[in-house]
């Protein structure tokens, strides 16, 4: 395969992910879908690294490392969501500031 | 020693901090306001009467990279300016003893702060440096307004600011853009070097300074931050405001837009001189249908400034010697007009002149200084206001015939609005409830009153000591922008001496 | 031999960050004494960074001369600044705040120093983890919603920001910042240039990426707020400056109109919305979009004197933000202006060095809120974007009528309620005086700075 | 001489400031230093008429320079003349007079000393004018009076009408004012300088040279004098001032004041001479006002206006002998009016001291029974009023309307019949209301008094001077009056002798038969009743109301120009000022801040919200990248 196509496919997975961030509630699912995004940025390294540049298959290590302590902090926050007001939606936070003041 | 002059205020308000009680702030402020007018005064000494340039100069290195430096030094116009300064705080202080009843120590150090800026503007030789001052004394001004003013003071005081920093923003602006082409911030040098400038470059610059300075005299279409923040001052705000605040943006055109873009200023007079004549027009007539007393002292000084404007912009040695004494006249009488009204809101917490009547038989001596002062306001010969107008209106006859008819118009105007409201708040009877509120001066009242009078007598009776600031000033605004005066057809004795 | 003494100030943050987590096992109530240790800990990175401040050199892929060093001056001072304020702000919190504001703070200075847009990558999620738990780590409600939307948002940029580091690679083969402009040129490149820009979009809080600002400003505590505010905006800079003088250069007249419009397009809405806000956490916010608009003003005019210029905006925005902050904070957290009404009575003081923050942030001389501006908006002048300066001139007057609420609300009102007196709080008077001080001293004496910058971006 | 000189023009201010600042300490002995103030100055115009005796062309002094700036140098300078003499001692005599009559008549008023202090103040003012050596310190007197008669009309403030008349008063005049300044400049811009000496130098070493800028100058000059001497059609605040206390009127507008334009206009006759069309323009106004003001005095009903409208009528005399180039004459006039017309008003003031201030005759009557010395005075001054020789007045009207005649003015001439005719009409009829007949109103017949010798002798004083100066113009021009005057006015040059001297015989007939007339019509209309004069205002009809209502001009003024200027200012205050100009501001800041809550709204919204802008962003920052490539 070219490396377009791996970067394509990249792209591709990227939009999906991006769509699944833009359109989940629950926020289980949008970690998930940020997790879909970096490893999108992930394939698309793949692609680049074919021409024969190794920096970019190094860089997928650290993204796989990067996109695990954003996991893991996102589930921090999460739990704390759920803790004050039971379930994980992100268009419940809790006590939202005022909408709008006058 | 200039700087000991401009400093000095701002020093003075350190020990402020370690002050404790009303009696402790007041005393010691007004005591240092004292020395302050004391210290400004010894600016006189040696003082040269007939050599051009400027004086007391100092030039110390500033800000190298940007080409700015701390150059101050001063001529007879910024003398009388600091001069006039130095005395108008020193009575607003006085005057506020009573006045002020919450955040005493606030208001004496704005005061201060207030002071030092002022003259900071009226000494600075350097643009950025005056552009310092010029915005570092908004913000006491706008402090006094705000904290000390009436009902809808905020409003007021933002209004002030902002009108005055929309100007600063052109003022800024253009003052960068001399810098960029110059290479220089400083005054002298750009005397030298603005002209050689493009034509297009000249023009904008001078109009964006002339909007800064226009909102701060104010010219008609700029004037309505005026009315509010007149009205909504206290009075201490109120008389600096009138007495110093609205001759930086003539100061301004006399120090900047007339030495740096004398050709423009040539081919704009006729635009400012009829902004000047609507001024004085527009300023009477609205003073005329006002109810709030302040309101309307308020629009007399667009109409006064009008006079001031008109005159310096006819570039002819009596229209700007008069302008520069009317500068000085409208200071002591608009001033004491103030105080008189703040005098009287003190006594009956009202500025509406349907609720002031009576003062005539209430407070007869109060009323006679009222008088008196009302009387320089309008003009009547003998009193300070009449030298001023005249040389004004004499200037611009010289200049257009027609401008001058206007002008004169105003001052039957002006007689107009005036003594409407003296009938309505002197001359008028009394109301029995007011006998124990209305109380005749007391003697620091005097004290405040008595200078100010002094003044309006003596410039009215022997102005030519005060003539002698603006004489170099304007004859030097003269070489630059007009060199071929309009002298009258047929002088035989022009060239005599003193008579 | 690789001369890693220059690299002291990192260590010493580091081993100050170590230090506090050990201490967080051992005292998990008392937070001050950590707090007191960090601020020594960052005292000494500040020292040895000047130590050292004449020696450059290239390490691995950090450049380190004295613009680095000077960009990570202001980050310990802001940081040093916060820590003062933290101490004093939270009556109890966990210790690990300290940690994180290090970590953050390492985050900070590696991005300065950084040559490879892959380190550059790995210090931004750095600062950016720390920033995500410093909102949250105080677990009210508020913190979380905040701590939620920043989160969220800050996760999606940086996946941008990382899809834009795979597509310039990807294109370009490199990811040092001279080789990206080669990238750049195909249309990979510049798909990837785009996503960078996105990403960057969200640290510096320009236009269209600035709406998460008021929430997360509104809802975390108000010594983060601060930080946040402060910290990842110089970051921002600290990085675009030398992909843009180094990488992009050549490509300037593209660059130049896209952050005119950026620049325009952030002033403005940054300044017309704070008109109304009468929440002064979120009015910040909208003041700091406002700040991000007249830095862009620099990135426009792209001369070096414009980025002189920058940097000292930089030193004087973040401290008078976190000045600001501070004032805020000491009075009343979390407060609306009208609960600002009439605290002058109450605490003078305070509300004097509050009132000297805001007319600074108004740009009002003798301030370093002045000298910021003169000198930013005379380099645009002269790079030819007096329009663009012209403009910025007449926002910061809009500007100037919802900085002065705060200070009208001091002075101008009477107090609502029964007044009571503030405890002492000498760490956070003492941030306040620093700041007071170099806000004065930056307004009236800025060229004993700016002669030194100028010199190096020359 | 400068020393006596200086006492007589500054011992009245001295007198004023002594009892503005210490007023409280002389208390009903105010009139003190008052009447010594004045004392001083009479007696010191007396020394300095005896020195102009020998000195024919007076004096200049200087004492410094006023207003010094470029060319222009006005000195605070003093020109004492032959014509300064004769209007110092006319001013010195009758203030000194009134000042002593002020004694009895303000007595028991509050306002005593403040009462002197404008007096004096006045006192000082007048003299000022008429001593100063330049056109610019004249404006300073000129004014000044201006201000000090304002402060005595409105002298009972609390009294509406009086302080509204007051108001009146020196915004009319300021009008007047206005002109004089614009005549001042024209001066100033034509010679550079506006000293008499130097201006008349220059003017008569070029004759003709000057004279299409003169004719502007004397124009507005005489417009202040218009404005100052109440002639058509800024007289209209003489009658109002009535409102003041009646010596004020006495002095102020009848003697002194108001014929400070009279003055001004003699003052430079260079001038006027340069400008011939001028001076008929100013008799022709002297004139119509004359007739003007007499013909609204037939039917006025207060005593005091009566008066008023008499001099306004007079003061048209005036003007019709310096429009005319008869300079001598119309001082001669200004001379012998300021005595009886002084006279008339004492003696109008003790008829309203007897009768507690009623000011309306059909309420009196037969008062002469009950105050013979008021009776006799006013009768005096009455007489010379209506040129009945040998009194004083006769001897002036005449020789006004012999240089009208000679001049060849024969419509003035004759209009200035007329109002000789009307004016013996109106002021017997005044006469024959208040002093004989039956009395109207019991009450008040009961109540009149003579009044207290403090008052009648100063009349006696006057009434004896109304009937014995007007010998001084016996002779016309080689009297003692001309000849005294001959060095400063000149002597009238009738250009071509139209009227033999016989003729002028036949002319003193026909005026004395005028003013003759005028008292026998009077005693049979308002002493037999027959015509009955009720009968014929209702024949006249509309003219009688036309004459009642005193032609309208005061409305006419309200309606067209008070009222709608003053409408537009409330107008333009509310539309321009508040909504336009103060609206393009508010509205500024107002939409700025409304578009503001918009995108601050916008950024208070949901995530998901945010992150679609940052798709927005990112095609927008495409498309410019995609662009700019």
């Amino acid at each position: 395969m070219s490396p377009n196509a791996y970067i394509l496919l990249g792209l591709l997975l990227f939009t999906i992910g991006m769509i699944g961030v833009l359109f989940r509630r629950n926020l289980m699912f949008i970690l998930m879908n940020l997790e879909l995004m970096m490893n999108a940025v992930g394939l698309v390294l793949v692609g680049a690294s074919l021409g024969g540049w190794i920096e970019g298959q190094l860089i997928i290590l650290m993204i796989l490392v990067v996109a695990a302590s954003e996991v893991a902090i996102g589930i921090g926050i999460l739990i704390n969501v759920v803790r004050l007001t039971g379930r994980p939606d992100v268009d419940h936070l809790p006590k939202a500031p005022e909408e709008s003041t006058p | 020693m200039l700087s000991v002059v401009i400093f000095a205020p701002l020093v003075l308000s350190l020990p402020l901090f370690f002050l404790r009680g009303r009696k402790a702030w007041f005393g010691y402020t007004w005591f240092a306001s004292v020395v302050v007018f004391v210290l400004s005064l010894a600016l006189l000494r040696g003082f040269q009467w007939e050599t051009p340039g400027f004086q007391w100069e100092q030039q110390v290195e500033w800000l190298p990279t940007l080409g700015a430096s701390y150059h101050i030094g001063i001529d007879g116009l910024s003398l009388i300016l600091i001069l006039l300064t130095t005395f108008l705080t020193t009575i607003s202080i006085l005057a506020s003893f009573r006045y002020i009843q919450h955040r005493i120590r606030e208001f004496c150090i704005a005061m201060l702060v207030l002071e030092g800026a002022m003259i900071g503007v009226f000494a600075s030789l350097d643009l950025l440096l005056f552009f310092i001052f010029w915005e570092v004394m908004l913000v006491p001004m706008f402090l006094l307004i705000g904290v000390w003013g009436h009902d809808r003071r905020i409003y007021a005081a933002f209004k002030f600011v902002l009108y005055t920093m929309a100007g600063s923003a052109f003022l800024l602006f253009a003052i960068l853009v001399l810098r960029l082409k110059t290479g220089t911030f400083d005054l002298v040098t750009l005397q030298q070097t603005v002209g050689n400038l493009p034509g297009a470059i000249q023009r904008w610059a001078f109009l964006a300074f002339a909007i800064a300075f226009a909102i701060k005299v104010p010219l008609v279409p700029f004037h309505t931050w005026l009315p509010d923040a007149h009205v909504e001052a206290p009075t201490a705000g109120s008389v600096l405001l009138a007495g110093i605040l609205l001759k930086m943006g003539v100061y301004g055109f006399l120090r900047f837009n007339f030495a740096l873009f004398p050709s423009i200023a040539r081919d704009l007079a006729p635009l400012f001189m009829a902004l000047g004549v609507i001024g004085i027009l527009y300023g009477a007539w609205m003073s005329w249908v006002q109810t709030d007393l302040k309101k309307l002292i308020a629009y007399s000084s667009v109409a006064h400034l009008g006079f001031v404007i008109l005159g310096i912009f006819t570039f002819t040695p009596w229209g700007l010697q008069g302008g520069i004494l009317q500068m000085v006249n409208h200071g002591l009488s608009t001033g004491a007009l103030f105080l008189a009204a703040g005098l009287l809101y003190e006594r009956k917490h009202t500025r509406e002149m349907s609720q002031l009547v009576g003062i005539g038989k209430l407070m007869p001596v109060f009323s006679t200084v009222f008088g008196i002062v009302m009387l320089s306001s309008i003009g009547l010969p003998g009193l300070n206001g009449f030298v001023g107008e005249f040389l004004i209106l004499l200037g611009t006859f010289q200049v257009s015939k027609t401008l001058a008819f206007f002008g004169v118009l105003g001052i039957i105007f002006a007689a107009v609005y005036m003594l409407s409201m003296f009938q309505k708040v002197v001359f008028s009877p009394p109301r029995e409830e007011d006998r124990g509120l209305l109380k005749d001066l007391t003697l620091r009242e005097w004290l405040v009153f008595v200078p100010l009078l002094v003044f309006i007598f003596a410039i009215g009776v022997y102005p030519r000591p005060f003539l002698k600031f603006g004489k170099i000033p304007s004859q030097q605004v003269i070489e630059r922008v007009a060199p071929e005066t309009p002298t009258p057809t047929l002088s035989p004795h022009a060239e005599e001496g003193e008579p | 031999m690789i001369p890693v003494h220059l690299l002291a100030p990192e260590f010493a943050v580091t081993g100050t960050a170590l230090l506090i987590l050990l201490l967080s096992f051992l005292t998990p109530r008392r937070h001050q004494i950590a707090g007191s240790i960090t601020a020594l800990g960052l005292l000494l990175a500040m020292f040895l960074e000047m130590g050292s401040m004449g020696h450059s050199a290239t390490l691995l892929m950090l450049q380190i001369d004295p613009i680095t060093r000077l960009f990570s001056l202001i980050f310990i001072l802001g940081t040093f600044l916060v820590t003062l304020l933290t101490v004093d702000t939270f009556e109890e919190c966990p210790p690990e705040v300290y940690f994180f504001l290090l970590t953050g703070l390492l985050g900070m200075m590696i991005l300065a120093k950084s040559t490879h847009l892959v380190l550059t990558f790995l210090a931004l999620e750095l600062l950016s983890f720390s920033l995500f738990v410093l909102v949250t780590l105080v677990r009210t409600p508020k913190a979380v919603h905040a701590g939620v939307k920043f989160f969220l948002v800050g996760a999606f940029s940086s996946s941008f920001l990382l899809m834009g580091l795979a597509l310039l690679l990807a294109a370009g083969g490199n990811l040092s910042y001279e080789t990206v402009f080669h990238a750049s040129r195909t249309p990979l490149g510049l798909l990837g240039l785009i996503f960078l820009l996105v990403g960057f979009g969200f640290k510096l809080l320009y236009v269209p990426f600035h709406f998460w600002a008021p929430d997360v400003f509104e809802g975390a505590p108000s010594a983060i707020v601060a930080y946040v505010a402060s910290a990842p905006k110089a970051a921002g800079i600290a990085i675009l400056i030398p992909i843009l003088t180094r990488g992009f250069a050549p490509y300037l007249p593209i660059w130049a109109s896209t952050f005119t419009t950026l620049a325009f397009l952030t002033m403005i809405a940054g300044n017309l919305a704070a008109l109304r806000e009468r929440n002064v956490k979120r009015m910040l916010a909208f003041s700091t979009v406002a700040h991000a608009g007249y830095l862009l003003v620099g990135f426009a005019t792209h001369t070096p004197a414009a980025y002189a210029s920058l940097f000292l905006y930089l030193l004087i925005y973040v401290v008078m933000t976190i000045g600001a902050f501070a004032g805020i904070v000491a009075l009343q957290e979390d407060a609306t202006l009208d609960d600002l009404k009439g605290l002058a009575t109450q605490s003078p003081l305070l509300a004097f060095l509050t009132s000297l923050f805001f007319l600074s942030l108004a740009g009002i001389p003798p301030t370093g809120g002045f000298v910021a501006k003169l000198y930013l908006f005379k380099a645009a002048i002269q790079g030819g974007q007096g329009g663009l300066a012209f403009f910025a001139f007449l926002n910061s007057v809009v500007s100037a009528y919802y900085y002065l609420q705060v200070p009208a609300a001091l002075y101008m009102h009477t107090p609502a309620g029964p007044t009571h007196r503030l405890p002492e709080k000498p760490m956070l008077s003492s941030a306040l005086w620093i700041g007071l001080v170099l806000v004065f001293y930056l307004g009236l004496f800025p060229d004993s700075v700016y002669w030194v910058i100028q010199n190096l971006f020359r | 001489m400068k020393g006596i000189l200086l006492m007589t023009l500054f011992a009245p201010l001295a007198g004023a400031i002594l009892n503005g600042f210490l007023g409280t300490w002389f208390r009903k002995k105010a009139h003190f230093p008052a009447i010594v103030a004045v004392g001083l100055s009479f007696l010191g115009s007396l020394v300095l008429f005896q020195w102009s005796l020998q000195h024919p062309l007076g004096q200049e002094w200087i004492l410094y320079t006023w207003v010094p700036v470029a060319d222009l140098r006005v000195p605070f300078g003093l020109l004492f003349d032959r014509l300064a003499a004769i209007m110092l001692l006319v001013v010195t005599t009758v203030s000194f007079l009134v000042h002593i009559y002020s004694i009895g008549y303000m007595a028991d008023d509050p306002g005593y000393r403040r009462y002197f202090a404008y007096l004096n103040l006045f006192v000082f003012s007048m003299l000022l004018l008429v001593l100063a050596n330049n056109f610019l310190l004249l404006f300073v007197g000129w004014e000044a009076v201006g201000l000090c008669s304002y402060l005595l009309i409105g002298f009972w403030y609390e009294k509406k009408t009086a302080s509204d008349a007051g108001k009146k008063a020196f915004i009319v005049n300021r009008i007047g004012d206005a002109g004089f300044l614009l005549g001042i400049f024209t001066l100033f811009a034509t010679f550079g300088t506006l000293e008499y000496t130097r201006i008349f130098e220059i003017v008569q070493s070029n004759p003709g040279y000057f004279s299409g800028v003169l004719a502007a100058a004397t124009l507005f000059l005489f417009m202040g004098a218009v404005g100052k001497s109440a002639q058509f059609p800024l007289y209209v605040w003489l009658p109002d001032a009535m409102e003041g206390p009646t010596p004020v009127s006495a002095l102020i507008h009848a003697a002194t004041m108001v014929t400070a334009g009279v003055y001004m206009v003699a003052r430079s006759h260079p001038l006027f001479q340069e400008v011939p069309q001028i001076g008929t323009l100013v008799a022709s106004i002297g004139a119509f006002t004359a007739i003007f003001a007499a013909s609204i005095a037939l039917v006025t009903d207060d005593i005091k206006r009566v008066l008023a409208y008499s001099t306004i009528s007079q003061l048209g005399y005036m003007f019709v002998a310096v429009g005319l180039g008869a300079y001598t004459a119309g001082i001669f006039h200004l001379f012998t009016h300021a005595f009886f017309k002084g006279l008339l008003f004492l003696a109008a003031g003790s008829v309203m001291h007897a009768t507690g201030g009623e000011l309306n005759m059909h309420k009196m009557g037969g008062l002469w029974k009950k105050m013979p010395h008021t009776g006799w005075t006013f009768v005096i001054g009455a007489l010379a009023l209506s040129g009945i020789p040998p009194l004083a007045g006769f001897f002036s009207k005449d020789e006004i309307l012999a240089s009208a005649f000679r001049t060849g003015h024969t419509l003035i001439w004759g209009v200035a019949w007329a109002t000789a005719f009307l004016t013996a009409l109106y002021m017997f009829r005044l006469i024959f209301k208040v002093f004989f007949g039956n009395p109207r109103d019991p009450a008040l017949y009961e109540h009149a008094h003579e009044s207290p010798p403090v008052m009648t002798v100063p009349m006696w004083i006057l009434a004896v001077l109304s009937v014995t100066v007007g010998w001084l113009g016996l002779g016309e021009e080689s009297s003692l009056f001309h000849r005294f005057l001959a060095p400063t006015l000149g002597h009238l040059e009738i250009v071509p002798p139209m009227v033999e001297k016989e003729a002028g015989l036949g002319l003193i007939l026909l005026s004395v038969a005028a003013g003759l007339a005028g008292i026998w019509l009077a005693y049979q209309m308002f002493l037999k009743g027959s015509p009955n004069p009720t009968a014929l205002a209702q024949r006249a009809g509309f003219f009688y109301r036309l004459l009642k209502g005193k032609y309208y001009v005061d409305e006419l003024y309200q309606t067209v120009i008070v009222t709608p200027i003053r409408g537009l200012a409330v107008l333009t205050f509310r539309l321009v000022d508040r909504i336009l100009i103060d609206g393009t501001v508010n509205l500024t800041g107002k939409s700025l801040a409304a578009t503001g809550n918009v995108i601050r709204k916008g950024s208070s919204a949901r995530t998901r919200t945010y992150l679609f802008w940052v798709l927005l962003g990112a095609h927008v920052l495409l498309w410019f990248l995609l662009k700019g490539r």
